[in-house]
């Protein structure tokens, strides 16, 4: 099978949806690039490079530049999903989530609810996310532990390129909407990807690791780094679960809680801060439904109660490392 | 644009039947029947009838937190809208939405809303995804005078321009966003000036004349249509109450509100037109009236004995599809 | 001692404080109400009141009605706040966040971090949170959890009003950005409230009951639910601590710890959805520091994964009951 | 206004600090030696150089992305700012920032700003405060032509307007948000009109004539701190970079970037101008040019030398005050 990157599994599935479904259509600041200029447009297929190639094969109107105004861009992602579309759109960076929050949490959201169950908006945001590239503090937050907060929103964090473009899949089919998490610092990451278009089903954890006495939880970028934490503890005799949970909402709580009742040890591993996220989720979880199987504490691993660090050195502080999630492993072995 | 009688009687019908909801509305809030934060439109009928009598098929308008006349007049169900006030799961919302979410978007009304300009961003949606089908339909979206404020308003009228979608902003001034008068959060002196600043033809019609905000809408979404990009109504047009049910009102001048019902009323001036050129006679008027104060008592009746909702009921509609594991 | 209601009491701090303290103002939507009217400038105090009097008593210079326009009263906070004012910003209804959001976790949040210790911005922005009105989806979130997931950000949240005069002033004085949450279903709501200034500490927690069997931590509106919800169990012998953190940042981490560590039983209750909120936090925080202690599952009351909903039966059954706190209680307790 | 030799000697330094800052910076990017996303202001320096000669004491600014001209031109120490693109903890953000947050509140910079537009909303809220204290100070927000789409830039722009405080929007037109031309994501056919139609004068400039934005920004400015509320500055003037270090530029035309180094180079112009007229002669500006090089080697030297932050740095700075029990 072709080896290809998380960024050009993406772009796939794009180019693959967009032919097949006319109302599929992406929409965002650059992911064409060039409108208006004496240059080329197209030249720029978004700041990632994840849209490339998709104005070139399928046009203004479906591969929609947009001015600098976020909000607008949710917005019209919302009503074109309401009015039968099923629009990607693309807000570049996960902080920027700040400016279009209302769109997404208040309106897109919600309109199911408020609506009594009388319409469906079918759109996707997608976002680069995570740190990894000294963009500090604006430009390296995860934030999809605060969108999984938000009953009405189904949230994706890939952690390898064959799942993004599953779950891409899944996300533009879907008819709720998605938020879609792109680690960014995993766009230049490779693995087998098939050339056919495929799904992977929400609310399914992937298992890449399989163990007896830790069960370890990790989200997107954390996931590599889990693995070779667990790796790396395979010659102390240690043997765990990792759980790649893939959607944070829906969740699969019932893998997750099958592995802990089996192993009685839990560690929950995410770049993002300690206070209300993902690790606490997990663990609050397991708390209350798998107490009774549990040997150890439950220790979260996770970045600390500070913005993200410009400076490399404090970056690499900042984000969990192999190192610290061995820690934790090997604290509630003991 | 000159209507005939079967169309004026469908825009006189349509402006009362707003007229009486409300009023409808005002008492049996003032009577603890309805729940909630209710703003009523009373005043300011014929902006709405003047703008959605030019609307069909898959046009879609979306509305603000003083939704209910926007609403009836796109063709909302007034008896499901009815029992959504009274939170009943019979409503068009199934009494999850309530005054402030009322929508029915197969019919064309993408919802209140209950953020100032959280509709103008959906809007442009909906007028991108006309274009993109290739059909003529128009995206209309309400704002108040309070609302052009919001960055979401703004970014939605250049995002319209760029893209040359056929989205209508409706501004309807009447003269608060609460309890702050246009003159002060408008700092500009010239907000229609400022509006097509943004590179789109703004058409000003006096909101208490049906006829006058007829043909400015019809100007302004005959020019969407065309596909010559967006386009805008101003309105101008107090209301009759407060901002909210049990606003005290302080901002009102002395006399204000009794002018504004005196003088301002969009429904006597549609009557002394139309029987003035003897479009209409008095008594089809009077006609009408009974027929929607007919309609409105049956709205709350049914209203009033209409299922209620359970805890069954709480979970549902979140999600289309559900995956297997819930969340 | 007076009776006040919360509405009163915030009422008083701020009258206090900018009589005390001529760089403290207000700022935000009708927080005097009828200017450029032909009726009575200073009419409103706010949709709830709550600033009412400031605008006769201080001007227009320091209670400064504003457009609808929320990113620009949150940056205008932050920017007189960075520029030494003590400004206290009114963002009306706290689901109104998501049109201010970047302001608040993007720029005053993190301000401080990212310029290396070198500035502050002593900004208090007020919001009324939470259910109980009917008010629905758009009206009616408690959004506090959401926040305290922020880094940069203190996050209060009042229970009463006694609470809510002193950790106001609290707030004012503190030279960090602060979130101020104020239940508005508790508004009305009157306790003994001393009419001179006083404070109360950021990061200690209060404790209205005590007992040997279940701690039990509740936010804002829950602690009174949880306080009728433990003394109706008292005559089936059932005694338990009740913590009322006051402060979701900084928390009281010790308190709560120490009495989980004796109860050996813990309830946590919000009225905010389950997913990535407060009760998950607090749960997992107990999960590993006070796990040896622990005899029971640990359970979380909290809302559904759902918008809030408007009719008042479903919203009824939206927010945690006196019921179904107790029947967590009784469920540790088995 | 006229300028003496000293203020024309210390703009000329400004500017050729502003540039020799970039080119350097670019070149250490291009050779590994800075992380992160970095956004040159090469090109651009009348501008920044234009506005903040007319600022002192507790007048503030605020900038964006493309930063470090504003905080130059502004009196950001030099080594400081380079020791922080180089995430050093003797950075003047002790690395914790990096390019695109630098900032120095106490002495007026309120900080580049990663978020397109976050800036003026905070620069309204430094205005009101110096006209709630009772200064004449200004607070000046820099914006592109990209971010003025954003919808904070209005709501800070009326809000502006409606307090009438002393707040300066300048506005750089370089042509190009990230990837995309002025003529395709501002909507309008005239931003200057649009601006305006907020309610306040704009005063357009040459952004490649140091004087012409002087002059420009001087009129803004004094219109503000003569009490008579906000004013614009429009400065049109390309980049000599991509909009990132790493951008491959296709959105150019043609020998456009060989036409901009050559012929619009504010430097050049500068040169040129008090060449001619016998203001400076070409061994002083070259005195200065020596003097601007020699410093920015030495904070080269010193930002490779000075100290790193370690792990022991990480959690610090997040608040002022900690309560007793942390977080
Ligand atoms: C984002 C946001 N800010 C504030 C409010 C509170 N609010 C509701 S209606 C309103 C005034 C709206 O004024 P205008 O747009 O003129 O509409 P009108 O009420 O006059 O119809 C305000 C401030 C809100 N719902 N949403
Ligand atoms: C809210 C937000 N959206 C998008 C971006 C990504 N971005 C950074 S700079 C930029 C272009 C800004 O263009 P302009 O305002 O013209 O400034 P210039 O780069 O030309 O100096 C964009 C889109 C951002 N940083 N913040
Ligand atoms: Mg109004
Ligand atoms: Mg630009």
């Amino acid at each position: 099978m072709p080896q290809k990157t998380m960024r050009d599994a993406i772009n796939e599935a794009l180019h693959q949806e967009m032919a097949a479904d006319e109302r599929v259509f992406v929409i965002g600041e650059d992911v064409a690039g060039g409108n208006g200029s004496d240059g080329t447009v197209g030249c720029a297929g978004g700041v990632f490079g994840v849209t490339a190639g998709l104005y070139d094969k399928f046009g203004p109107l479906r591969c929609v530049d947009t001015p600098i105004s976020e909000s607008a861009i949710v917005g019209a992602a919302a009503g074109a999903a309401l009015s039968g579309m099923r629009p990607v759109a693309e807000i570049m960076f996960a902080d920027f989530i700040g400016v279009c929050m209302d769109q997404i949490f208040n309106q897109m959201a919600k309109f199911r609810y408020m609506f009594g169950g009388k319409s469906r908006c079918p759109a996707v945001i997608r976002f680069a996310s995570g740190a990894g590239f000294s963009a500090a503090a604006q430009h390296s937050q995860s934030m999809y532990q605060i969108m999984t907060a938000v009953p009405g929103l189904k949230v994706v964090v890939p952690s390898n390129a064959y799942d993004a473009k599953g779950l891409l899949l899944t996300a533009i089919r879907d008819d709720d909407p998605v938020l879609f998490f792109e680690p960014k610092a995993l766009y230049q990451e490779a693995c087998e990807v098939p050339d056919e278009p495929y799904t992977i089903p929400f609310g399914e954890a992937a298992m890449p690791r399989e163990g007896d006495d830790v069960t370890v939880v990790a989200f997107g970028q954390m996931v590599g780094r889990a693995a070779a934490a667990i790796d790396g503890l395979e010659d102390q005799g240690i043997t765990c679960d990792l759980i790649d949970p893939r959607t944070t909402s829906p969740l699969d709580a019932d893998t997750i809680l099958e592995s802990v009742k089996a192993t009685g040890r839990l560690v929950v591993v995410d770049e993002s801060p300690p206070r209300c996220g993902l690790t606490a989720d997990i663990a609050a979880m397991a708390a209350d439904r798998a107490f009774h199987s549990l040997k150890a504490p439950i220790k979260q691993v996770c970045a600390p109660h500070t913005p993200v660090p410009f400076s490399p050195e404090l970056e690499a502080a900042y984000v969990p490392s192999v190192q610290k999630i061995q820690a934790a492993i090997l604290e509630v072995m003991r | 644009m000159s209507l005939d009688k079967t169309a004026l009687a469908r825009a006189y019908r349509q402006m009362k039947t707003i007229r009486e909801f409300e009023e409808r509305a005002h008492a049996e809030i003032m009577n603890g029947q309805i729940a909630g934060f209710t703003h009523l439109y009373t005043g300011q009928e014929a902006n709405a009838v003047g703008v959605c009598e030019h609307l069909s098929g898959a046009d879609t308008i979306i509305s603000t937190h003083r939704g209910h006349g926007h609403c009836i007049a796109r063709g909302a169900d007034v008896k499901g809208m009815m029992a959504e006030l009274w939170g009943s799961s019979a409503g068009l919302c199934k009494g999850k939405g309530g005054s402030m979410h009322v929508a029915d978007v197969d019919n064309g009304i993408l919802g209140a809303n209950g953020i100032v300009a959280g509709g103008p961003p959906i809007s442009v949606g909906s007028a991108l995804a006309a274009k993109q089908k290739g059909t003529n339909n128009v995206a209309v979206s309400f704002s108040g005078d309070g609302s052009v404020n919001q960055g979401t308003c703004f970014e939605a009228m250049n995002l319209a321009v760029v893209l040359q979608v056929p989205a209508i902003f409706v501004i309807e001034n009447n003269y608060y966003s609460e309890h702050t008068s246009i003159n002060y959060a408008v700092g500009c002196d010239d907000l229609k000036a400022r509006t097509e600043g943004f590179g789109f033809p703004v058409f000003v019609a006096n909101g208490v004349d049906f006829f006058d905000v007829h043909e400015a809408a019809g100007k302004a979404i005959e020019h969407a249509r065309a596909g010559n990009g967006p386009a805008g109504v101003f309105c101008e047009q107090g209301r009759f109450h407060g901002h909210f049910v049990g606003d005290p009102q302080g901002y009102r001048g002395e006399g204000e509100l009794d002018r504004l019902r005196q003088d301002y009323d969009c429904l006597k001036h549609f009557r002394e037109r139309v029987t003035g050129t003897g479009e209409m006679s008095h008594e089809e008027l009077d006609a009408i009236d009974a027929e929607v104060m007919a309609l409105i008592d049956e709205a709350v009746s049914a209203a009033r004995a209409a299922p209620r909702p359970t805890a069954a009921d709480l979970e549902t509609d979140v999600y289309i599809n559900y995956a297997a594991q819930g969340v």
